[in-house]
């Protein structure tokens, strides 16, 4: 199991455009959408991180952009890191799949992509999950829908 | 030696020369014909109420529970209520199914339990036709429900149903393998397949006892073959509940679909019923050899009882199997028969074969 | 031959499992004393639930027709459903100062889903958790109660 | 005829079969639908379709309050609704910075471990009848009614009980809690075994299981297959062991692993973690500490701005809570990685090629609860 600062020092020499955000309770990696892919693939495949199970995927919408969190762990070391992106143009918001390395994590973007409308490029299957017949994103924070949703 | 049983030939020998004193020989026979007719049909109709009834209370006291108490006492006439509520409801129409014989296949099933009924003998005497070769007939007879189910199974227009269907279409032609090599042992030791005669020939003991141990192992098969030849647990492929939800009758419903469930509890019994006659002595009471007293007790209980307590006997073992196994799965399925029963069978015909040359049973 | 063993040792291993199934379900065959069934209605004189059992909310009331709710609102805050709505109204009291008091607390029980924390934070203890579970009603609107007994009053604390 | 169309047409070599099991299916236990491609009795593919029971808890949490939100964590879940409850409470936690009370954490643990129990009888009911054995149901429901009673008696409900609370418990345990658990362990310890001998050891049951639906480690780790499925591939991923929350560093528990990858290890794993649970609760059933049941807590849980993560063990596999706070009473973004998620993808990955009923053997050996799934 690695420590925070030698994990740092290990992601800021595989991605320099990595910046790392402080006082936080896991360390928390922020990379631009396009360089995403890159640093996963050598996060997977280097020896001394092995972050080979991804735990969890997800989006927060922070109104001005949306932000992509992965949750990556590694099933010999014991250590995790959360990677961050951020996607600042929402109506267009795209990112690459990481599907490729990740299996589970096809489903996890699927539902993402269902309930934040973020694209996700080479996606193997890329449809509504939740909502088969498509309602919206109600992730966002601008969703709205008089019916059935009751404003406190 | 078997004098003081009563003989129910008597009876229905005076029910004949009473009728034939009213009216002319045909109209005699044509009355007997529906007399028959109608006793049969009550006695199918109240058989397979019960039944059901047993079934339901045999896996609640398996499963620690009480079991349906609510309609009548101890829930007796709860099957009725069920019949009732499964006559009043809706004949569903399915669409792009095949309209004749989705109607005709429940009649198929049925009528093929009603007919093998006809030479089960059920006490001394009380047979409707003694063929020479009763134990063929109803094996022809029982295994005919099999185009029944198919015909449900295709014309239903539903995959699960097909698929049930194709699955039990598979497993009856194989088992019936089984159930023929199984009841062709006793054939060997009795010498005929006349079923009042393989009665009468466990007179001094039943074949279970008589034929020693190869006469048990195809006991075993018969059990075994039988339960899968009827479609019920662990050999419930084509009904399946929870791959095909209710496989080959899962379009069918109200009365259509107490057809089904009334015939595969009717098979049940006869499956059973064959089964005692033939390896368990049928209406034939407990004789031990020469032991003349200990038989002569024996004889006071009516032959009929003697029937329906064995036939009940091997149905309540039958339900036991089915409240206890898990399913198999049909290459298991067809792996049992080709692989265990087929050689174990065949293997035990040549067994009693030499039993019988050398005259070694009893 | 050692197939031929082999192929026997199977069978009967496999045979003496099945027994092994079998052993247990006959064995519960016939031990009726093992049957676990309550049977539900006729047992109703007898069957008691236990005091912390969520039934439904009630609003205990003492033999002087007096209740404690304030009529704060804590609980309507606290419940995640809103399955509770306070009706205050302002009556004035001996010494003519207008003081708040409750009008009516409505509780839909079609709504809740007892997950206690109104009963957890009312402050003068004035939510309990009724053993009543048969709620099976007709009409939707009877799901709909006022807990709070008419013509009762608040609960004066002795000072 | 070419030889292409005697294979498609006459023989039928191409031919796709498809099949929706579900979303009434009495084998998927739930509302899901898997659309299951078929060729004679052998799955080709399945697509999994979900979001019958989809309510947007996620939505939800982002306008209630903590304490509201454990209740919604019930119905993810339902069948180990207290662990939910309790990852929900150890992020709070974790974010304000609450030491709870010693009893507490003994309180949390034993009833963590009964509600795994309950929930793998369950299992074992559903699972035996998936195959066929219908008497297990009620053998196992006999012995979940035992838990349940106890769960009544303490909490006043059954299945749902929201009974933690961020700090501690809603109110003390009953005091009957301690005797009846143990009297509830004498007898469960007896009927453990009637179970082997009714499932475990029959040759049909090892038929049905043995090698069906192999999942490798490499499998499970991809697709985030944790719980019992995963440790049945032998991939350690008991956040017990890693990660100790409650009072689970102070027992002595295995984490069971199975190396086998097929439906029979998944199968062992749950029944030995059924006397696993025994033993962790044999160990702290005596020795809860006198205490209270609560920290001090303010009555307004506001967590500080920032991101929190928590991961807990369910009975079914790990349950993640990622909450991202802006401060407010409420959370700007709750997020809960479930672990049937996963678990139901991996099922396209390994019951390709088997037969119908192998595909409700494993899916039954998944252990899937659909609302968890959902969400």
């Amino acid at each position: 199991m690695l420590n925070r600062e030698e994990l740092k020092k290990i992601i800021g020499s595989l991605e320099p455009d990595a910046t790392f955000s402080e006082g936080t309770q896991l360390l928390e990696v922020t990379v631009p959408a396009e360089k995403l892919y890159a640093l996963a693939e050598k996060l997977k495949s280097d020896s001394r991180t092995t972050f080979d199970y991804m735990i969890n995927h997800t989006a927060i919408d922070f109104v001005k952009n949306f932000t992509v969190v992965y949750h990556l762990e590694s099933t010999e070391m014991r250590h995790l890191v959360v990677l961050k992106s951020i996607l600042e143009d929402k109506d267009n918001a795209k990112v690459d799949s990481l599907s490729a390395l990740y299996p589970a994590v096809e489903y996890f973007e699927r539902e993402v992509f269902d309930l934040f409308g973020i694209q996700y490029n080479n996606h193997p299957y890329l449809k509504r999950f939740f909502m088969e017949d498509g309602a919206g994103f109600p992730l966002r924070k601008d969703y709205r829908d008089e019916v059935n949703i009751i404003e406190r | 030696m078997t004098s003081n049983i009563y003989d129910f030939s008597t009876l229905t020998g005076q029910i004949h020369t009473w009728l034939s004193g009213l009216m002319s020989p045909g109209w005699v026979t044509f009355t007997e014909f529906v007399l028959v007719g109608l006793v049969f049909l009550l006695a199918y109709a109240l058989l397979g109420l019960f039944l059901v009834y047993a079934e339901r209370k045999v896996c609640a006291f398996m499963q620690n529970r009480v079991g349906p108490n609510r309609v009548g006492k101890w829930g007796i006439i709860q099957t009725i209520a069920d019949l009732i509520k499964l006559l009043l409801k809706e004949l569903i129409p399915i669409r792009k199914s095949d309209p004749f014989l989705f109607n005709l296949a429940p009649f198929i099933v049925i009528i093929c339990s009603f007919l093998a009924m006809a030479a089960i003998p059920y006490a001394k005497g009380l047979q409707a036709i003694d063929f020479n070769i009763g134990v063929f007939y109803v094996m022809a007879v029982s295994s005919l429900s099999v185009v029944g189910i198919l015909l449900a199974g295709w014309s239903s227009n539903s995959k699960y149903s097909l698929i049930g269907a194709m699955r039990s279409g598979a497993q009856i032609v194989s088992y019936e393998l089984s159930v023929g090599l199984s009841l062709l042992s006793i054939i060997v030791f009795a010498g005929t397949m006349q079923l009042s005669g393989i009665v009468e020939s466990q007179a001094n003991g039943w074949w279970i006892f008589k034929g020693h141990i190869p006469a048990v192992i195809s006991f075993i098969i018969f059990l075994i073959a039988s339960t899968a030849e009827i479609n019920r647990g662990p050999f419930d492929l084509a009904e399946a509940e929870s791959e095909l939800t209710a496989g080959f009758h899962t379009e069918y419903s109200g009365i259509k679909f107490a057809f089904f469930f009334l015939a595969e509890y009717m098979n049940m019994f006869i499956v059973s019923a064959i089964a005692a006659t033939v390896f368990l002595g049928g209406w034939m009471p407990l004789h031990i050899g020469n032991w003349e007293g200990f038989n002569q007790i024996m004889d006071y209980i009516p032959s009929i009882i003697w029937f329906i307590g064995k036939t009940f006997f091997v149905i309540w073992v039958i339900m036991w199997f089915k409240w206890t196994f898990p399913r198999l799965r049909i290459d298991q399925l067809l792996t049992l028969e080709w692989k265990y029963l087929l050689p174990i069978s065949l293997f035990n015909i040549i067994l009693i074969a030499f039993i019988v040359l050398m005259g070694w049973h009893f | 031959m050692n197939s031929i063993a082999k192929y026997l040792s199977e069978l009967f291993k496999g045979v003496s499992t099945l027994w092994a199934g079998m052993r247990i379900t006959g064995k519960y065959f016939f031990s009726p004393g093992a049957i676990v069934t309550q049977q539900y209605p006729e047992n109703r004189k007898t069957l008691k639930m236990t005091d912390r059992f969520k039934g439904e909310v009630i609003m205990p009331h003492d033999e002087n027709n007096q209740h404690a709710c304030t009529g704060c609102g804590i609980c309507e805050m606290n419940c995640p459903n809103g399955s509770i709505e306070i009706i205050t109204d302002r009556v004035p009291n001996a010494e003519g100062k207008m003081e708040r008091v409750i009008d009516k607390h409505i509780y839909h029980l079609s709504m809740c889903t007892f997950c206690g924390l109104c009963v957890k934070t009312c402050p003068s203890d004035a939510l309990a958790f009724g053993q009543k579970f048969e709620h099976a009603v007709f009409d939707r609107n009877k799901l709909t109660k006022v807990l709070n007994q008419p013509g009762s009053k608040l609960r004066k604390e002795a000072k | 005829m070419s030889e292409e169309i005697i294979k498609d047409v006459i023989i039928g070599e191409n031919e796709e079969y498809i099949v929706n099991m579900g979303p009434q299916h009495p084998s998927t236990h739930g509302v899901l639908r898997l659309e299951v491609c078929l060729k004679g009795e052998t799955v080709k593919y399945l697509i999994p379709h979900i979001g019958y029971i989809h309510r947007g808890i996620e939505k939800m949490t982002e306008a209630l309050t903590y304490p509201q939100i454990i209740h919604l964590t019930d119905r993810m879940d339902y069948l180990s609704a207290h662990i939910n409850n309790e990852a929900v409470c150890l992020v709070v936690e974790d974010a304000m910075q609450i030491e709870v009370p010693e009893r507490v954490k003994y309180i949390r643990t034993i009833l963590d471990e009964l509600n795994r129990l309950a929930s793998h009888q369950l299992w074992w009911s559903a699972f035996g009848m998936d195959l066929g054995a219908l008497t297990t149901f009620f053998y196992g429901l006999r012995d979940r009614e035992y838990i349940l009673d106890i769960f009544e008696e303490s909490f006043g409900s059954r299945l749902l009980h929201s009974f933690v609370m961020p700090g501690g418990l809603m109110h003390d345990i009953h005091p009957n809690f301690q005797k009846r658990t143990k009297e509830f362990i004498t007898y469960f310890r007896k009927k453990l075994p009637e179970y082997d001998q009714l499932l475990t050891g029959n040759v049909i049951f090892h038929n049905r299981s043995k090698g069906i639906g192999y999942m490798s480690k490499e499998t499970a780790i991809g697709y985030g297959v944790t719980g019992p499925s995963g440790r049945g591939s032998g991939f350690s991923c008991d956040i017990r062991k890693i990660a100790p929350y409650g009072a689970y560093d102070k027992v002595q528990f295995n984490e069971i692993l199975e190396t086998e990858g097929d439906t029979f290890a998944r199968y062992q794993v749950r029944m030995r973690e059924m006397w696993e649970s025994l033993n962790i609760i044999e160990q702290l059933i005596d020795n809860i500490p006198e205490g209270d049941y609560t920290a001090k807590m303010k009555p307004i849980i506001k967590l500080p701005a920032g991101e929190y993560f928590r991961r807990v063990e369910t009975a079914r596999g790990e349950l993640a809570v990622y909450v991202v706070s802006d401060g407010n009473k409420s959370p700007y973004r709750m997020r809960f990685r479930t672990p049937n998620f996963s678990n139901l993808f991996v099922m396209n990955e390994i019951a390709k090629g088997c037969k119908i009923a192998d595909l409700i053997a494993i899916s039954g050996s998944l252990d899937l609860v659909i609302p968890d799934i959902d969400r």
